[in-house]
């Protein structure tokens, strides 16, 4: 087992690939993406709905380093800001295999 | 031919579009999985577009569609133009950009309504319009836009009036290029487009092809989605209650005021009264999908449930269960 | 004219189910996603409601309709009582209350099966027997809903017999007002309702709107969606291993006894061969859809593995298979 | 980065609406819900089939104050006590933007 | 009869094919739902399996139907068999392996879609070529498992040369047992063989119930389920930038290379026209369904994203837009 | 309120069922599963397209004591080895009820 970060963010699923091929350029290419959430927050209710994945959420979940996690922050932050969303970090152990 | 109200409803796709009204209206765990409504959202939006196609490429591109196409270019200006005037004053300047273009913009279940009710009603109507249709979605979205650009120059040499709102813009707006961008790319628009050139080049003996999918299983698909769309209205109603009267007023008004300024427009080009109908329809009708969609990025300052809600909770049903008879019962009678 | 359990099981949707079981049990991979299996059963309530409101429209509410509708509702309230009575003190006195409105209360599909059956064996049958379907539904769950609130006061007074029971019941129970709520509103029942509504409304004309979705494809949706049940019966099985001998037995000896007090009633009060089939059917079946739904709410002290398990995994198959053409023989041999 | 208690629970997919209403009365009003969860517990499988909903749990993620959580924690205790499910609450950082 | 390419794009569902993968390539965000994405292709295995079920059940196993059967299996075993040869020393020998497979076995899709374009031709062909194309699963599965094997044998002798995967494979390497288990309980291999035993059975009087769902709307559907394959391989084609010259050019020479040989295997036993593009077209296209979800279990130490991307991004569209009307042109002049 | 281990793992979907008949053996009978995730990690991306489940992942949590958790990770760990995936331990609190 090895101490890791669990970083954690809801956004706006059509922002999700946009965001993926950012991480990718930063070298973070390990995560793990559940669609179809759906959720409220500051700008009120989103998804849920049908209309064109427009109004849904995406969870998406990595398992990383602390400096790794510095840097998918700032990122995602960005997007939180103009479109909504959360993130959260934790603290996680990786299983080793 | 009688051209009642009644004689609207009891269609059995409207009649499952009041059964889900009145299902989410006593809370009923009732609910279409997500992924088959959006299939039939694809559904419609295909064969509504392939049919249009079809249609087109036995017509031409004659004189006669030019104009319908025309008119509706012409409406999908005019109606977020006016749209705007009205509300700016009248509610946050963003919101009303946002407004403008979800009713400058069009909703196709609307029109399917509409192609449903002249079917029933044996009126004919071209397939142009359905390319008018497809026309009048980016026009209003450019529109608002731009409004909405201006609001934001506006805002900066009076930076007290809404903090909020000026702190969002700041922050990166996104470009005119990137918003044509989206609104062509968009899923919804770009299928119909698809669908209506495939309509097009394999015309009649396409259509043999298709048609126990696009066109025999029609009905049923629409009675499915309007039960959807029953449930969403009635759920969204729930959400919009404290909506500003001024704006649930314009969402009951505004149909009528623009199928108005279209039936005049459509009678002083000497338009057939099927197409006239469609016209009407189309700017009356609002934006539910491509253009909230769109606002979201391109006007991040309005709040998206209060334009979705106006279009989806109330001019969707006043559409589909007044509007459509109303407007026909007038063309008719100024047209006779 | 062939009634031979063969004849029933060449028709390609049993079958399907067949293949189904066979499937998940070599423990393939094969699944049906799940959001479309919902939408097949939706599918088939829309379509089994809408053409029984059809029929019931052009025959009206004759006296032979209303004979069959009071039959069934008897049986409604006949097979939850004695079901309770024989189950009282051979299982935990809430699991029996809940079987029997499991027992009670039917299973579309089984409905649907017979039908197809007796459409195949060209035997007539009358759209009031889906009337009397819907109106299966809540006797049986109100009656069970009865009967835990008689064992719940019974435990009140004798607390040391089922303590974990008592502690959950003690724990609001859940009102029989709330209970009828969530029965008339539960999603399959409303659609069943609507569609009938619509479909006796809408008629002959709008039989034929539909009738390429509701009717033609009706076959290869129920051939799909018997194929997911058979997946599912054959889990089911897998999960059920250590359901009590006693209550298998039940699960697989009272779909004939029910069917038995139905055709001895549906021959007292001369009802037609087609219809007494469907009574049988609808008597022997068990809900595995609505009525596990509810009972987690209004019997929480029950398992819903066990009633779900008995009526899916067991009666559900049986009646496929082996029922339906054995009732209909004996029905064929009275009747002749 | 603001410290924040990560509330996670698995109900009943029948009572999220209800619950999510009460949770707003007394002003939680932000959350992620993710549908189609199914699993098993005390009271045996639960969800992964077909029917009506009525055996699917949902997932439901609620980032907020330790106070909140205590109310939340109020709110959902009951609705897990009758229908069973679980509640989680652990630690981390919320990603300020 | 004109066999020219044009004429087989011009069919509808090829051109929404076209349209998927223009959609993609200017990222727009339209998508089909994953569940209805897997239901067309359940769909599609179930319709294509039914057909030819019962189109077996009225001609029979005849000699035609033993040589078209056998000549298929006898490609099933050449193709991995040279495939691997030619690969092994170019590429990673597990890849190899696994390519051979791919390459063995075969894409219903494209089955499907020649199929289409014979009966748009008007060209006859058998039933048993559905039999033919199930029996060509397993045995490019068995090959490239064996072959597999052979290669880590190799590998422990000389083990400095790929840590990693020796890593892997003594990490409890699957056996041929359960790789046997996996590839005829595969969901898509298995719901071939049932409907095809199923539409045998029941014949064409199964076939007069089915037809509405499983050959009327069939195009409709595939139509759409071919708008999702060109969005994925245009999503695929973009995540495969970087695979290798060598493995592209295999993926679109091999196709016709393969096809050649099965052409002349199929002259030389003196086949139908009909029957050798059907047996052409599975000797060229590749699986990307059944195999790569074998592989990953029983050759871990092959990269997915390789073979994958080859049979998908590759090898289908080349079939569906040149191979088909190729291949045919040839037969056209051969048997003529 | 009870401490305990939140063990969740992302493995490919079609290995849930085999896995969780591993977890009953040893007396684990109670998860959660969250079908349709999807990903990227060391053997490339995952999952998202449609065939047959074989590339999709799925998301399972399971809330246990430490001692649990411990064998819950000797049964997943080979599963992960073969087949790739990831398993993240945490703390949490569990809401009794
Ligand atoms: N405190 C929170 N807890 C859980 N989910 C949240 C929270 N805040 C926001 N979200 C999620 O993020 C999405 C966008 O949030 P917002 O930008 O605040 O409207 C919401 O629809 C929720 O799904
Ligand atoms: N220890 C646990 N870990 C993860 N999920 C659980 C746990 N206990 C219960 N659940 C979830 O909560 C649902 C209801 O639990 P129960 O009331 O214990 O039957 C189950 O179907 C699981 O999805
Ligand atoms: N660091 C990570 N963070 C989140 N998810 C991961 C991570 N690594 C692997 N995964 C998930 O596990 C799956 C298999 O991983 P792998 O075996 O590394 O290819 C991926 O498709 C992801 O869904
Ligand atoms: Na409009
Ligand atoms: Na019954
Ligand atoms: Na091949």
């Amino acid at each position: 087992m090895k101490p890791v970060k669990r970083v954690e963010f809801i956004i706006d699923s059509l922002m999700v690939e946009t965001l993926l091929e950012s991480l990718s350029e930063i070298n973070i290419t390990s995560y793990t993406v559940i669609r179809e959430a759906y959720g409220s927050g500051e700008r009120g209710v989103r998804g849920g709905d049908i209309f064109s994945g427009a109004f849904d959420n995406s969870y998406v979940l990595i398992a990383c380093t602390e400096d790794e996690s510095k840097q998918i922050i700032e990122t995602v932050r960005p997007v939180l800001k103009n479109l909504g969303g959360m993130c959260l970090v934790s603290d996680a152990q990786w299983v080793l295999h | 031919m009688d051209f009642s109200l009644l004689n609207n409803l009891i269609d059995p796709a409207i009649l499952f579009f009041f059964f889900g009204l009145l299902a989410a209206s006593v809370r009923s765990n009732l609910e279409i999985p997500a992924p088959i409504a959006k299939f039939f959202s694809l559904y419609l939006l295909i064969a509504i577009g392939f049919k249009g196609g079809v249609a087109l490429s036995t017509s031409g591109f004659t004189s006669t569609a030019m104009i319908g196409i025309g008119a509706a270019l012409l409406m999908a200006l005019l109606v977020p133009a006016y749209s705007f005037l009205i509300l700016r004053n009248r509610t946050n300047p963003y919101n009303a950009a946002a407004i403008a273009a979800t009713y400058g913009s069009i909703s196709a279940v609307t029109f399917i309504a509409a192609q449903q009710y002249l079917t029933k009603n044996e009126v004919d109507f071209g397939g142009y319009m359905t390319v008018a249709m497809v026309l009048m979605e980016s026009p209003a979205i450019i529109m608002a836009v731009l409004l909405a650009t201006l609001v934001r120059k506006k805002e900066t040499f009076n930076p007290a009036h809404s903090v909020g709102a000026a702190a969002v813009s700041q922050n990166k707006p996104i470009s005119l290029k990137e918003v044509l961008h989206e609104a062509f790319t968009d899923g919804a628009h770009l299928l119909l487009i698809g669908s209506l050139v495939i309509g097009f080049i394999t015309g009649p003996a396409g259509k043999e092809m298709m048609a126990p999918f696009t066109s025999e299983i029609f009905k049923g698909i629409l009675a499915f989605f309007l039960l959807e769309m029953g449930l969403l209205v009635a759920r969204q109603l729930r959400q919009s209650k404290d909506l500003d009267k001024t704006l649930v007023s314009f969402a009951l008004i505004m149909p009528m005021v623009n199928a108005g300024v279209a039936v005049t427009l459509a009678y002083t080009l000497g338009m057939s009264q099927g197409d006239t109908l469609l016209l009407a329809v189309l700017a009356a009708s609002g934006s539910y999908i491509v253009v909230p969609a769109i606002c979201r990025y391109a006007i991040p300052e309005a709040k998206p449930g209060v334009y979705f809600s106006m279009s989806l909770a109330f001019t969707f049903p006043f559409n589909i269960v007044v509007g459509i008879p109303l407007y026909y019962t007038i063309i008719d009678v100024l047209w006779n």
